[in-house]
């Protein structure tokens, strides 16, 4: 047991307190809404990825308290409306929500109280950027972090429809979207999301991919010698992956976790508006402004002749004659 | 404590900065690097680290408190951050809702600022010096104390024991205080003294 | 804590029962995640609510609040029935051997000597037989009917597991397969770790239910050992260190104890609390007693205390009951006979049971002081806050000071966690306003007063004046100067006692530890356990080398631990008796042939062979007991009582109430309900996003738990009609609160005693002042009885009754 | 309206009468009009822009025209409720005109002497010819639909109206119909462009008495006939 008793952790040294470089920056962008041409990275940064094992959770929402001191922002004191859940969803200054589900289990009749961490997923294609109308609001770093720059940002919502899992949300306050950042400014100076350093069971894990889904493996046979057969990992193929994943008691269920996608992907409906739409939209929109341009350059324009304008005249003096007729038979 | 290097080094591939290129190596003027700026810049930059203990639970997490200013260079110093020590053996760099949010309880606004005084009553506080409270206190402790400290029983027996004042001391504070706090009640004679260990 | 917070990864079954530590300890329930990650570890939790620490269990039994000792008798008598017991262990480290006195028995739910008007026992059978040479008799063969070992399997007969059910509505196959697991831990390379908390000590029997589980643990041959223990999660981060110091109304630093009426001088105190070994070449170590108390007599008054004045002993105050207890303090306020009250960092209004007649009590003071850094209830118990704080303001003639006090991120300072580590933290912030360091208040006040006793004299003058308070500023005394005082320092110079011309501690100098205090009134000390926090190596509360060689969990170079750097209690026990570790996997001492060596600073003498001293040298048998003799009031071996206000009768004894041996007092007497008037049992608890009732004032935490709530389960919602989310009155028959009603499938009704039994979950941490919504704390409905033995409140069981209500009335604020 | 045209009851420019000149003019829309007229086609055309700049990255430069992305954000989905008004009190005034008769089907049907300025072959018509009446009502549809969808799009006041896969639909459903309005607008504007001497009817309110003859000859007749001609000067 020597060596293996360490599980992976998310801080390896305390946060620096001398200035530093972000090591963040445009030149790792793989994707950067509204943007078509973007510069091939020059370097490819190790895929990132935070690893939420669900069956560890203690449901305790340090994750929460981390996030809102680390980010600054300032959610409401609601009120208590029978649930555990505080806030009672998302919003433009919770970025992370323990979800809170009782359930159940058909099979052995016990219950379960399944709890898990709300946020955004960091899809590996994220439905956001797509949606996303404003050049550069949001961005896809190389290691896999999904950000939104919200200097840019127009505030139309486009990302909260183009978002499979309903994660971002717009500020009432500046009229910006926000949502998990997975802490890119602590991960650009080498520390993990605030989130995961504070989790207290470890229960999420930060690390590069590939380590996190190794981790993944050996909590899940730990998870199957407990008798959950169908313990596995939510890394959804249907968004290309993503970098935030769940370990799973029940992964052949993901909806019984509130509603956890069974296989998100962009919808279709999107991926329609933002793909056929714009381009043929834009395409017709072109071709009818052109078409009419050289029909008015190359085809006669319809013009009143002299002739035209006399029948007029005549028409008007004989209607007035008549007019005055009748009124000197009157 | 085991540093898992490896697990160091990836973080500087997957986007740790100490080496970064700035960005007007990158051949960005001043102002476009503004406007292409993207993470938020590092927060803890520049502010005095501390260790420090979490206060609530029994756990006793240690933490970092990141303040603007150094109270041991006499400045005044205000808190900005406080984060899990990543160095203590029991929590690891970890913290609980509570730890998390340690910073808005020293500056939650409800700390009390100033003594305050109550007159029987009064239906409300109203400020008072030190000088004025610490003296009025002293005072009608030792009044109590000399009307009603029981010197002796029945049968003769020094006891010493004041039970018409009482204290509740605090399971919050730290041991050095609570040595003084317990000299203070202990000599005076008060008996009726507890903490919360008591319930 | 007999372990460390860290060492529960050495563990190999976890049980939570009578607490609830992945909420109120989430970082140390981390351990308990590590243990399951990479030992396999199991969990099992224990509660009458499927709690967070639950939803992480690998199993879960329901049980009903307040019945904790017939499951754990329950569970020892399956242990023994079943023969896995760890035989070696418990015979060479228990007290299972010795031959208890005739005459001492137990039947119809009390033991022998029961008097009902005195609500006391005559203890004088529950004790051991002593022989001739002074020593108990013993029969290791435990075969003498009269032998400890035979006397428990007698008394834990009737816990059959269908008695387990009818008393604790726990499922009898739930039952047995918790019993399993546990069980299983009686084998030498598999350990068992028991963490609780409040859950066991808020009860009326609170220091029974504790003492259940350590006698399982002990037959299981868990104490002692890497991965094992008693871990009693404690609440404040300094509440082990306040008891530690001897904050408390029958103590003295360092469980030194507050003389008696009876202690009518300094010998006379001394003749009762210098244990002699009750078998022949054990160690007591309470035979170092005087060392302890004649450096504390020192280290409080300096000079004024000398050999010919019994070292000051008659400044003591002596008590004439067991102690002035907060129960005791309140029933007096309310009778009129308390003038002055100090809170310093406490918040009785709701804290304390029957908050009515808290509030009645704090409202007959003639003064009041507080000392915190936030707004609290207690402070302001005096302002109208409608439904919050019904009080008339006009008629409270209470003079009242809020003092403000600095918090921890101001401050330098150790604090002692559950592991018993003295950490030192330091100074970060600039206090706020006006706020002062509560040792410049305390020392401020002191120093007022000894100046107007100076001037004016008064009544018994000198405690005060003689206090030593020598600091480099005496209007505050600094961090340093006091941690010195508590560590101890040579007054004169000390001699080594094996070579009487070498000088050991030069005067002035802090002693190393404690093993260097004298008796002579060359030393002081404030805090003999505490002695070696800061010696002549400096500040060792400061030490921060976090490594851990071979990965045991015991950080030894991280601060410093009481007593001597020792990380877990009884670590001795950790070998057999002949000093080999019982599981070689999770070594912690080993006797090497001439000394023991290992992970761990060892509880005996390095040198002490392992056949001649016992592991449990603060006993005088230097074994632990599973029978405690007549150092209990409510009996040597646990017993299930019901709570006083229990929705069902003592099964053992139907006319019986409560422990038999609490005190009550008559008024209090009067306001216990009956499950006829509150059919619902009620408990209180934590709830992880907060703590107690700080964190009110803190916007996060405030926004993570924002209002106010009981849980209830479905079938009681229906019962009642009671909508989720909805607004609810819960009524005792001391109080009445509002609440929302979380309405759960994580409560469920539990069947005892063949009828239903519903149980009302109250959290305990909203009131009228902080960020979150106004509310109400459980402790406005709870009764106000303590533990037969130490006066905590049951706080964990009592009765209620519900209904559907409407929203609570603030008071209305004239624009 | 029984009174005789042609007299001097008739007020001078008002809408559907002729000033004999010469030249002869008729006046096809009132001052009312024509400001309801281009307020509906300002704010058309401003939302056209901010919308544009939403829909395609590579127009996203036009944001600039409003302030910036935030404010373009802001304004758009308000200058779609003025346009929704403006439009309809226009509509409340024209939709009877608009009514489809038979002389549409044969107009349509000779579609391609449209194109080709062969109004010889065309049937006599009354106001608005079929092809006027198409942008009408196609005006009238996409602009119900784009108010509709935009409304469920509002993310500032109406985010949670509805649920996202709806309001998905319904941004997909805002930005086919604003494509298909760009397309009637251009259509528009193409052809009151290239039928010359149509644009006055908006900027002065008259045409001349030789468009209404070429392209609405039954209107012209219509109010010749009815005599509401302004006596000549």
């Amino acid at each position: 047991m020597a060596n293996t008793m360490d599980s992976p952790r998310t801080a390896v040294s305390n946060p620096p307190v001398q200035p530093m470089e972000t090591n963040l920056t445009q030149r790792d962008l793989i994707r950067r809404s509204a943007t078509s041409e973007l510069p091939q990275p020059e370097r490819q940064l190790t895929p990132v990825a935070k690893l939420i094992d669900v069956s560890k959770c203690i449901g305790c929402k340090a994750c929460q308290s981390a996030c809102v001191e680390w980010n600054d922002t300032n959610p409401a004191v609601g009120e208590n409306v029978g649930v555990y859940e505080n806030p009672h969803d998302l919003t433009a200054d919770m970025f992370t929500l323990m979800r809170f589900t009782e359930w159940v289990n058909p099979e052995t009749d016990n219950l379960e109280w399944l709890i898990r961490k709300d946020g955004c997923m960091h899809c590996a294609d994220p439905g956001c950027l797509k949606a996303c109308p404003a050049p550069g609001a949001i961005v896809q770093y190389s290691n896999g972090i999904v950000d939104f720059i919200h200097d840019n940002c127009i505030g139309c919502g486009y990302c909260v429809k183009g978002c499979p899992f309903n994660i971002p949300r717009i500020s009432k306050a500046d009229h910006r979207a926000y949502k998990c950042t997975l802490c890119s400014d602590r991960v650009a100076v080498g520390q993990g999301p605030a989130c995961a350093k504070a989790c207290p069971t470890q229960a999420i894990v930060f690390g590069t991919k590939e380590d996190m889904k190794k981790h993944a493996e050996g909590r899940i046979a730990d998870l199957k010698s407990r008798g959950y057969a169908n313990a596995g990992l939510y890394d959804p193929p249907g968004v290309g992956g993503t970098h935030v994943m769940y370990v799973l008691h029940h992964n052949d269920k993901p909806q019984i976790y509130a509603d956890l996608p069974v296989d998100p992907k962009i919808s279709a409906v999107v991926q329609t508006w933002k793909g056929a739409t714009k381009y043929a939209g834009l395409a017709v929109m072109s071709l009818a402004a052109a078409g009419t341009i050289l029909h008015g350059l190359f085809a006669k324009a319809n013009r009143v002749s002299k002739h035209e304008e006399e029948e007029a005249k005549e028409l008007v003096d004989e209607s007035v004659e008549h007019a005055e007729k009748r009124e000197e038979d009157a | 404590m085991n540093m898992d290097l490896s697990r160091r080094s990836f973080l500087k591939l997957a986007g740790a900065g100490v080496a970064a290129t700035s960005l007007g190596a990158m051949g960005f003027s001043e102002a476009e690097a503004a406007e292409v700026a993207h993470v938020r810049a590092f927060k803890l930059a520049t502010t005095t680290e501390t260790r420090q203990t979490c206060p609530y639970c029994s756990v006793a997490c240690g933490i970092i408190i990141y303040s603007k200013g150094d109270v041991r260079k006499g400045d005044k110093a205000e808190v900005v951050h406080i984060e899990g020590d990543v160095d203590h053996p029991t929590n690891r760099g970890t913290l609980c809702p509570k730890g998390a949010a340690l910073k808005d309880f020293v500056k939650s606004p409800t700390r009390l600022l100033y003594p305050m005084h109550r007159k029987p009553g009064s239906d409300k506080f109203e400020r008072m010096s030190w000088d004025e409270a610490l003296d009025r206190i002293a005072r009608l402790m030792k009044d109590d104390r000399d009307a009603n400290l029981l010197l002796k029983n029945e049968k003769g027996l020094d006891v010493n024991r004041w039970t018409t004042t009482g204290m509740l001391a605090a399971s919050a504070t730290s041991n050095e205080t609570a040595w003084a706090t317990f000299k203070f009640a202990k000599s005076i004679g008060i008996v009726g003294f507890d903490n919360q260990a008591r319930v | 804590m007999t372990n460390a917070w860290t060492d529960i990864k050495n563990t190999d079954l976890v049980v939570v029962m009578g607490g609830n530590a992945a909420e109120a300890h989430p970082c140390g329930f981390k351990w308990v995640t590590e243990a399951k990650a990479h030992r396999g570890a199991k969990l099992i939790v224990v509660d009458p609510r499927y709690t967070r620490t639950a939803s992480v269990s690998d199993f879960y039994a329901p049980i009903r609040q307040g019945s904790d000792i017939a499951f754990l008798n329950g569970v020892m008598k399956y242990c023994i029935d079943n023969g896995r017991v760890q035989w070696d262990y418990m015979k060479a480290f228990t007290n299972a051997s010795y031959i208890v006195k005739d005459g001492f028995g137990y039947k119809d739910g009390l033991f022998t000597g029961y008097n009902e008007e005195k609500r006391d026992y005559d203890r004088s059978t529950w004790d051991y037989v002593i022989g001739e040479d002074g020593f108990a008799v013993t029969d290791p063969t435990l075969e003498h009917p009269r032998c400890v070992w035979n006397l428990l399997k007698e008394h834990l007969a009737p816990y059959t597991p269908e008695l387990v059910e009818q008393v604790c509505g726990t499922p009898k196959d739930k039952f047995l397969k918790v019993a399993e697991m546990i069980s299983e831990c009686s084998t030498p390379t598999k350990t068992m770790t028991s963490m609780y908390a409040l859950g066991w000590t808020q009860h009326s029997k609170g220091s029974q239910n504790i003492r259940a589980m350590a006698m399982l643990q002990l037959i299981l041959g868990n104490i002692g050992v890497r991965g094992g223990g008693m871990n009693a999660l404690r609440g404040h981060s300094n509440i082990q260190g306040l008891t530690d110091l001897g904050l408390m109304s029958h103590l003295l630093t360092g469980y030194l104890t507050m003389p008696s009426e009876k202690d009518t001088d300094f010998e006379t105190y001394m003749s009762t609390r210098q244990f002699k070994p009750l078998r022949p070449g054990q160690t007591s170590y309470w035979q170092n007693y005087r060392k302890f108390m004649v450096s504390f007599q020192k280290a409080m008054w300096g000079d004024a205390a000398t050999a010919e004045n019994g070292w000051a002993f008659n400044y003591l105050p002596k008590l004439d009951v067991p102690a002035y207890d907060v129960l005791r303090m309140f029933e007096l306020m309310n009778n009129g006979k308390v003038n002055g009250y100090i809170c310093q960092g406490f918040n009785p209004i709701l804290a304390f049971p029957n908050r009515t007649k808290v509030t009645s009590s704090l409202s007959k003071l003639k003064f009041m002081v507080t000392m915190d850094p936030l707004e609290t209830e207690t402070a302001r118990f005096w302002e109208n806050h409608g439904d919050f704080n019904d009080v008339d303001t006009a008629s409270i003639q209470t003079e009242v000071f809020q003092l403000p006090s600095t918090c921890f991120a101001e401050e330098d300072g150790s604090l002692t966690n559950s592991g018993r580590w003295l950490q030192w933290h330091w100074q970060a912030s600039s206090p706020p306003g006006e706020a002062k360091h509560d040792s410049w208040i305390v020392a401020q006040i002191f120093l007022r007063m000894r100046a107007l006793y100076a001037k004016e004299g008064g009544a018994f003058p000198d405690p005060i004046l003689n206090l030593s308070w020598e600091y480099e500023d005496e209007n505050e005394p600094t961090a340093e100067e006091l941690a010195k005082e508590i560590n101890g320092r040579a007054l004169s110079d000390v001699m080594d006692p094996t070579d009487p011309t070498k000088v050991l501690v030069a005067a002035g100098k802090q002693v190393v530890n404690f093993s260097q205090l004298k008796d002579d009134g060359s030393t002081m000390s404030g805090c003999w356990i505490y002695s070696g926090c800061w010696n002549e190596q400096g500040n060792n509360m400061g030490r921060r080398d976090n490594h851990d060689p071979d990965e045991t969990g015991a950080y030894l170079g991280w601060t410093f631990a009481w007593p001597l750097n020792r990380r877990t209690l009884y670590n001795r026990a950790s070998a057999d008796i002949n000093g080999k570790p019982w599981d070689p996997t999770r070594k912690l001492l080993e006797w090497d042939g001439a000394k023991w060596t290992g992970y761990d600073v060892p509880d005996i003498a390095p040198t002490a062979k392992p056949q001649d001293v016992g592991p449990f040298i603060m006993n005088q048998e230097g074994v632990s007991r599973l029978f405690v003799r007549g150092m209990m009031r409510d009996g040597p071996f646990p017993a299930h009582m019901e709570p006083f206000e229990s929705p069902v009768e003592n099964v053992f004894n139907r006319k019986m109430r409560g422990n038999p041996v609490a005190r009550v007092f008559a008024s209090d007497a009067a306001q216990l309900g009956t499950s006829a008037e509150f059919p619902y049992a009620a408990t209180s608890y934590r709830l992880t996003e907060h703590f107690h009732y700080w964190t009110k004032h803190n916007r996060v935490n405030s926004a993570l738990q924002p209002e106010f709530f009981v849980e209830i389960s479905e079938e009681l919602a229906a019962e009642k009609n009671i909508a989720h989310g909805g607004w609810v009155r819960v009524w005792s028959k001391r109080g009445s609160v509002k609440a929302k009603a979380v309405v759960t499938k994580r409560i469920r009704p539990l069947i005892c005693d063949g009828k239903p039994v519903h149980i009302v979950g109250i959290p305990l941490h909203w009131g009228f002042t902080g960020s979150a919504k106004k509310g109400f704390g459980p402790n406005s409905l709870a009764a106000f009885v303590g533990d037969a033995n130490i006066e905590t409140p049951e706080s964990k069981a009592f009765l209620v009754n519900i209904e559907p209500s409407t929203a609570p009335k603030d008071k209305e604020v004239n624009v | 309206m029984s009174t005789p045209a042609g007299t001097k009851h008739t007020k001078l420019g008002s809408e559907d009468s002729i000033r004999r000149g010469p030249p002869v003019e008729v006046v096809r829309y009132g001052p009312g009009k024509r400001i309801n007229h281009w307020v509906t086609a300002i704010s058309l055309i401003l939302l056209l822009l901010s919308g544009l700049a939403m829909f395609h990255p590579s127009l996203f430069f036009l944001t600039e025209l409003f302030g910036g992305g935030q404010m373009t954000r802001w304004l758009h989905p308000w200058i779609g409720v003025v346009l929704f008004i403006s439009f309809f009190i226009l509509f409340a005034q024209l939709w009877k005109l608009n009514l489809p008769n038979r002389d549409d089907v044969k107009w349509a049907s000779r579609i391609t002497d449209v194109i080709g300025g062969h109004e010889e072959n065309l049937p006599e018509l009354g106001k608005y010819n079929a092809g006027q009446k198409f942008i009408f009502w196609g005006m009238a549809a996409l602009i119900i639909v784009l108010i509709v969808t935009g409304i469920m799009a509002w993310e500032q006041y109406f985010g949670h109206l509805t649920s996202i896969p709806t309001q998905r639909i319904a941004l997909l459903l805002h930005s086919l119909a604003a494509v298909a309005i760009i397309l009637v607008f251009i259509l528009h504007v193409y052809a009151a462009i290239w039928t010359r001497g149509t644009i006055r009817a908006m900027t002065r309110g008259t045409v001349t008495g030789g468009w209404a003859w070429r392209h609405h000859r039954k209107w012209l007749k219509d109010i010749a006939g009815r005599g509401r001609i302004d006596p000549a000067e």
